[in-house]
């Protein structure tokens, strides 16, 4: 256990990372907001899915720093009278779930799909055209056409009951030509290496030599795109809940918190659209920025120098 | 004979994150007029880098740390980028390792060479196909008429490579250098490409640099040999007498290495281990590591490239 | 031909290996002179290649790059399977079996490959490469004795056995075609393939892959097919040597034979090709460039580019043919005298 | 060229047939072709009879082959919602929305190229890292986020430019209403299309700066600078039309997919276009008119996709020559 921390501390991945304020800062800050999402029960001031504590009159506060404001609700309050810190936190921890959910469906399905169109030709050619043309149409759309069959099957009101699980599935189901895609083109390109043609020379069957040997490769991609395909989610979700596709009103995301409160920006309460926009944005960029930054050290083709 | 290009004293460093490391360590070596050098050395001893700082165009994180290159008597090491511009392909042309990634797939042939035409010369249109032709006719292209609408992938490699040294001859420059020419070719293509390299050095009095890890190449193409070993030349002389009489114990390696000096021994001589990369250099002697002839000295003292017998100069503490 | 032959090993009888590269139908649609045609791409990598291969001997196969060599080497490995022709060990055809009962003679014969940098998995350790082989083909051996038997091929090799732990970044790429050797040698074989072994190094570590391959060959009486297309090397090398141009054998020959009095126009134009230490050039030119395999020339594939081509040339292959001394060459001109 | 013209026509064909598949499933599966026809108000056994009369009891291949049949000729169905023709419906709406993906793509195109460009060929100059930097705040902000605060900081705020609608609209060709000619309608196009340009512009300059670069680092740059042509072509010629062909596969494709989100675009700016009438559908249960959608955005998507594929093929000479990719 000691020897794998000291490998860990000792690696390159630790000292590059280390060496990047952008990655470090953004590293900090995405730990921040993780934890003090899931974290939210017991940090947050206010339990804005309990409606024995909301009171209508305190509706359209604005944040404390504002005259009008008052120090019980630190950033206002929304059109129902919910603390805004504390329903963005819950929000945020639905995005955050549903990113994550959505990712691993995708990553899942995308894997082994990927495998599979990689390693056996017949199946390559149909599996391909599927992704080409659902990437085609755009991962957005797909989603979109996904989640309105959706409502229609279960009717709005039990299609909110289950909306966060269903939004994994409508993501995940839309964008795992992203993985698939990735894998494929790693497994093509790792099973010309000779490597693999040496695992085949010693007898090893061809299920073994993908799992052992080829899938271990295609991992470093798989890595880089998860990253960027995590913020890609939690903007999916967000768009779904602006389009009235995703979560209901009772328990927002920070997407469906930001669709509430654009109507309010007309008569200037700004902040209930405003601050959790900035919040998901900041979520959006740290994911980015690291992924960014994993994908250039992964593949640092244009440093080699 | 006079001298076309003097190398004095030249220092090229790499500037990495961390550190900086030196590339070529002090290197002095001269090309006369119409003279064939040929620069032998593993992968990693800088031969390369050597070549591209002729005409300063070290790929980037390296930069010429110190010393002069001295072209037609003027130091071009210091010339800003425009006037370096005017020698560049024009009195200096390269070729380059892999005809395959030289040319541009997406340009024809005749835009090409025309560019270069253009950028070094103020003709036509008209003229500068004229010449394109010409030069396409030296490298025996059949048919350069049509061919010079045609873009690279209808070509065969041997046949690009021509290609690349009838562009390196548009503007008659004074100095070839040819980094690897024939690396990426077949045998019986590397006899041909070489064949007219030579044939055109001839004929029209140019000066050559051959650049390969080839040994036997460089021996059949060059009037003399410069080894180099991890930054540094180790051994300067006339292409004969190196290939039959090496004196620096790495030299003598390298050529016993060769499975045709074999003869009907049936182990190779073998140098151990491995070129130290730029990091692990040794100080002292950068050879000393790997020498059967090794002593203190060299473990302390980087040694001179100096004259020994025969008129060959070697670096080493232990030749005569 | 006779088979059982008990000084031969591996024998190859009439290989063939043609690879279809023309995509789905779309692909293969061509528009000609006003007319659509549907045209198929056939890469023919080798065609009908006969030989056999002694006990203990080093046969080495030349040619440029594209004459098929490599995929000849993986044909007899097992690798593709060949479009028709057979493949034997030791008199018992092995090109048709299946998994299971091929799974014997993969531990007889092994391969080594170009590329240090590509023929090791990066993920796995050297150990776990050196192991995965053993424990595949005999799980009745303990932990102990798998760790022994690594330990013993890495010495074999010239690896220092502590190292097993180490990624194959870590090593250099002579270090690592000498760990891809171990790899092979970790079964015992009888017979090793190997593929270009030390194209991708420089001289001085050639010299030490060659040294380590014969004295390898000495010790455990291991018999090569070597492919390489460096001819200084193959003479060092070899026993017999076999020249391929565009998929099809134009001579064999035991090496001095060979390299001493060439008999197929084409090797003599490759051999005069050599750069030789210190003398003047002096090839014999070829005409043209190398056709594609895709479109063979009718007749001797050589025929574009030989100076000796006649009628018959153009339009009947030559067959392999035995000549003096153990050799065989495939050209007209040389069984009609010509040359 | 012509047989490879060819191909992609043939395989945006038999992708449109998979899309109207799809679309015709959605339909059959929940549409309710009855009531798109003559409302709710029928009795169960008019029902049955009209069913019949309009042959769907028939085999679902038989309904499908007739859908086809009927979409060729224009007939994608009623809208339950409009009561009129399908095709009718989207016509009417086509113009906002294409004359919006217009525009957004001219600032795509006109920016990118540039900045991508300047970025690449200057990586380490202050300039070019406020682009980077940019670029990816611009990523990582949701579009209709970026309207929402455009409309806050410009119409709300600062009271510039309309918060909604198309303002004065002028027809054209007799079919065509267009924003474009008047003042009105395009002071009320520039949010929308910066907001719809908004999500394309960061990834085409990140794409064009990361081609660009790898471009530069190639071979023939660096023999190109070796024969001492000019800086410039170097890079505008030798490089950037080698930067163009990954650009017009993957550029091509996502200038189609701006069609897909002036879904969100529209629905802020209450923008009169195909997407906020295909929100509107979904919510409305309006299945012929969804799914008509559905397969005209397909079509955008294979024709912009074919004409993508032959731009690349025109561009680049070894399919102009010899066809394959």
């Amino acid at each position: 256990m000691v020897t794998t921390w000291n490998r860990i501390k000792n690696s390159d991945f630790i000292y590059h990372f280390l060496r990047d304020p952008v990655a470090c800062v953004s590293f900090m800050i995405l730990l921040v907001l993780v934890v003090s999402s899931f974290a939210a029960p017991i940090i947050a001031p206010h339990d804005p899915y309990n409606p024995a504590t909301i009171d209508i009159m305190d509706s359209e506060l604005p944040p404390a720093w504002n005259a009008e404001g008052t120090a019980k609700f630190l950033l206002g309050t929304d059109d129902m009278g919910r603390d805004l810190l504390s329903t963005m936190l819950y929000g945020m921890r639905i995005s955050i779930i549903i990113g994550l959910g959505a990712v691993a469906l995708q990553a899942f399905l995308g894997i082994v799909i990927g495998l599979l169109s990689g390693y056996i030709k017949r199946l390559d050619t149909i599996l391909m055209r599927i992704a080409d043309v659902q990437l085609s149409f755009s991962t957005y759309m797909i989603a979109i056409f996904i989640g309105a069959i959706f409502q229609m099957m279960f009717g709005v009101a039990n299609y909110e009951q289950i909306a966060a699980p269903l939004l994994i599935l409508i993501i995940g189901l839309a964008e795992w030509p992203q993985y698939a895609r990735t894998v494929r083109a790693s497994v093509l390109a790792e099973k010309k290496k000779e490597y693999v043609e040496a695992a085949r020379v010693i007898g090893l069957s061809n299920i073994r030599i993908m799992w052992r040997h080829i899938l271990p490769n295609t991992l470093s991609p798989v890595l880089v795109i998860s990253t960027v395909q995590v913020a890609n989610a939690i903007m999916s979700e967000a768009a779904l809940s602006f389009l009235g596709l995703g979560m209901p009103m009772t328990k927002p995301s920070l997407g469906s918190l930001i669709t509430a409160g654009f109507e309010y920006i007309f008569s200037g309460s700004w902040w209930i659209t405003i601050l959790p926009g900035i919040l998901l944005v900041l979520l959006i960029l740290v994911i980015n920025l690291l992924g960014d930054w994993v994908r250039d050290y992964l593949n640092p083709k244009l440093y080699k120098g | 004979m006079s001298e076309l290009l003097k190398i004095k004293n030249l220092n090229v460093d790499f500037a990495l994150r961390e550190r900086t490391l030196r590339a070529i360590n002090d290197v002095s070596i001269s090309i006369d007029k119409g003279e064939r050098l040929g620069v032998v050395g593993e992968s990693g001893a800088g031969k390369s880098v050597l070549g591209f700082s002729i005409i300063n165009l070290i790929s980037k994180p390296g930069y010429i740390d110190s010393g002069q290159i001295v072209f037609k008597g003027e130091d071009i090491s210091k010339y800003s980028y425009d006037r370096m511009r005017t020698i560049r392909g024009n009195q200096i042309s390269m070729i380059f390792q892999d005809p395959m990634m030289t040319l541009n797939p997406v340009l024809s042939i005749g835009e090409q060479m025309r560019e270069t035409v253009f950028a070094h010369m103020n003709v036509s249109k008209a003229k500068a196909n004229e010449i394109c032709v010409e030069k396409l006719k030296k490298v025996y292209i059949p048919s350069p008429e049509k061919r010079l609408n045609q873009y690279p992938h209808e070509f065969s490699g041997g046949m690009r490579q021509r290609i690349v040294i009838a562009i390196s001859l548009l503007t008659n420059p004074d100095l070839i250098i040819a980094d690897e020419p024939t690396t990426a070719l077949d045998v019986t293509i590397q006899a041909e490409i070489m064949d007219l390299l030579l044939e055109l050095c001839k004929t029209d009095n140019m000066g050559l640099m051959l650049i390969t890890h080839d040994l036997s190449v460089v021996s059949q193409v060059t009037q003399r040999i410069a080894v180099m070993y991890a930054g540094t030349i180790v051994e300067l002389g006339d292409t004969a007498t190196v290939a039959h009489k090496p004196q620096h114990p790495y030299t003598v390696g390298l050529l016993g290495a060769l499975p045709q000096r074999a003869g009907s021994e049936k182990r190779l001589n073998q140098i151990p281990g491995v070129m130290p990369g730029l990091a692990k250099i040794p100080a002292g002697c950068p050879f000393s590591d790997r020498c059967s002839l090794v002593g203190d000295i060299c473990r302390e003292k980087r040694p001179q490239l100096l004259e020994k017998t025969n008129g060959i100069r070697v670096a080493c503490h232990f030749v005569e | 031909m006779t088979t059982n032959n008990p000084e031969i090993l591996v024998s190859i009888r009439n290989v063939v290996k043609h690879f279809d590269i023309s995509g789905g139908w779309l692909e293969q649609i061509k528009f000609d002179n006003g007319r659509i045609t549907r045209k198929q791409s056939i890469v023919k990598a080798v065609n009908g290649i006969s030989f056999d291969i002694k006990k203990g001997q080093t046969v080495s196969v030349v040619g440029e790059s594209g004459c098929g060599k490599s995929t000849l080497a993986r044909t007899v490995m097992g690798l593709y399977p060949p479009n028709s022709g057979e493949i034997l060990y030791q008199g018992k055809r092995i090109d048709n079996l299946s998994d299971a009962k091929l799974k014997h003679y993969r531990t007889r014969m092994q391969m080594v490959f170009q590329d240090p940098y590509a023929s090791l998995n990066p993920r796995m350790t050297v150990g776990k490469t050196l192991r995965e082989p053993i424990r595949f083909h005999r799980p009745e051996l303990k932990e102990g004795q798998v760790a022994e038997k690594v330990a013993e091929v890495m010495a074999k090799v010239g690896i220092d056995p502590d190292w097993q732990d180490r990624f194959p970044h870590e090593f250099s790429g002579g270090q690592r075609q000498r760990i891809s050797i171990a790899r092979a040698l970790a079964l015992d074989p009888d017979f090793i393939v190997a593929d270009e072994p030390i194209a991708a190094l420089d001289v001085s570590i050639q010299a030490q892959i060659l040294n380590l391959m014969m004295d390898l060959q000495e010790k455990s009486d291991l018999t090569y097919l070597f492919i390489s297309h460096d001819l200084s090397v193959v003479e060092h090398i070899s026993d017999v040597v076999a020249v391929m141009y565009l998929g099809s054998l134009c001579e064999m020959a035991p090496k001095k034979q060979l390299f001493d009095n060439p008999a197929h126009p084409y090797t003599q134009a490759l051999l005069s090709a050599i750069p030789k230490l210190g003398h003047e050039f002096s090839h014999e030119k070829l005409k043209g460039d190398i056709p594609s395999p895709i479109n063979l020339p009718a007749g001797c594939v050589f025929h574009t580019r030989c100076k000796y081509v006649n009628d018959r040339c153009r339009s009947e292959i030559p067959a392999q043919r035995a000549g003096d001394g153990n050799t065989i060459v495939a050209c007209h001109a040389v069984e009609e005298k010509r040359i | 060229m012509f047989a490879f013209t060819v191909k992609r026509i043939a395989q945006g064909i038999l992708v449109m047939l998979i899309i109207s598949f799809i679309g015709f499933g959605i339909k059959h599966n929940f549409g309710d072709p009855v009531r798109e026809l003559v409302g709710e108000r029928v009795t169960p056994e008019e029902r049955a009879q009209i069913r019949e009369k309009l042959g769907l009891n028939d085999p679902f291949m038989v309904q499908y082959v007739r859908f086809l049949k009927n979409a060729v000729q224009g007939d994608l169905g009623r809208s339950f919602f409009f009561k009129k023709p399908v095709t009718e419906v989207i016509a009417a709406k086509a113009p906002a929305t294409l004359e919006l993906v217009f525009c957004a793509s001219l600032i795509v195109v006109g920016l990118s190229i540039p900045l991508g460009i300047y970025a690449a060929i200057h990586p380490k100059k202050l300039f070019s890292r406020l682009i980077m930097g940019g670029s990816i705040i611009g990523v990582s902000m949701p579009v209709f986020l970026t309207a929402i605060l455009l409309i806050y900081i410009f119409s709300v705020e600062l009271g510039w430019l309309p918060s909604f609608g198309r303002g004065e609209t002028v027809t054209v060709f007799g079919f065509w209403d267009s924003g474009l000619l008047t003042k009105e309608g395009l002071r009320h196009l520039i949010m929308p299309s910066i907001a719809l340009s908004s999500i394309m512009l960061p990834l085409f300059i990140r794409l064009i700066r990361s081609e660009m670069m790898e471009v530069l680092e190639s071979e023939y740059v660096k023999y190109a600078w070796a024969k001492g042509i000019k800086p410039r072509r170097v890079w505008y010629v030798h490089a950037f039309k080698n930067t163009l062909l990954p650009v017009i596969t993957v550029g091509g494709v996502q200038l189609g997919i701006m069609v897909a989100f002036t879904i969100l675009t529209e629905t802020v700016f209450q923008w009169q276009g195909m997407g906020s009438m295909f929100i509107e559908s979904v919510t409305r249960a309006d299945t012929a008119l969804m799914v008509s959608y559905i397969v005209v955005v397909g079509a955008i998507f294979v024709v912009v996709n074919t004409i993508v594929d032959i731009i690349y093929g025109l561009v680049n000479p070894v399919v102009r020559v010899t066809g394959r990719k």
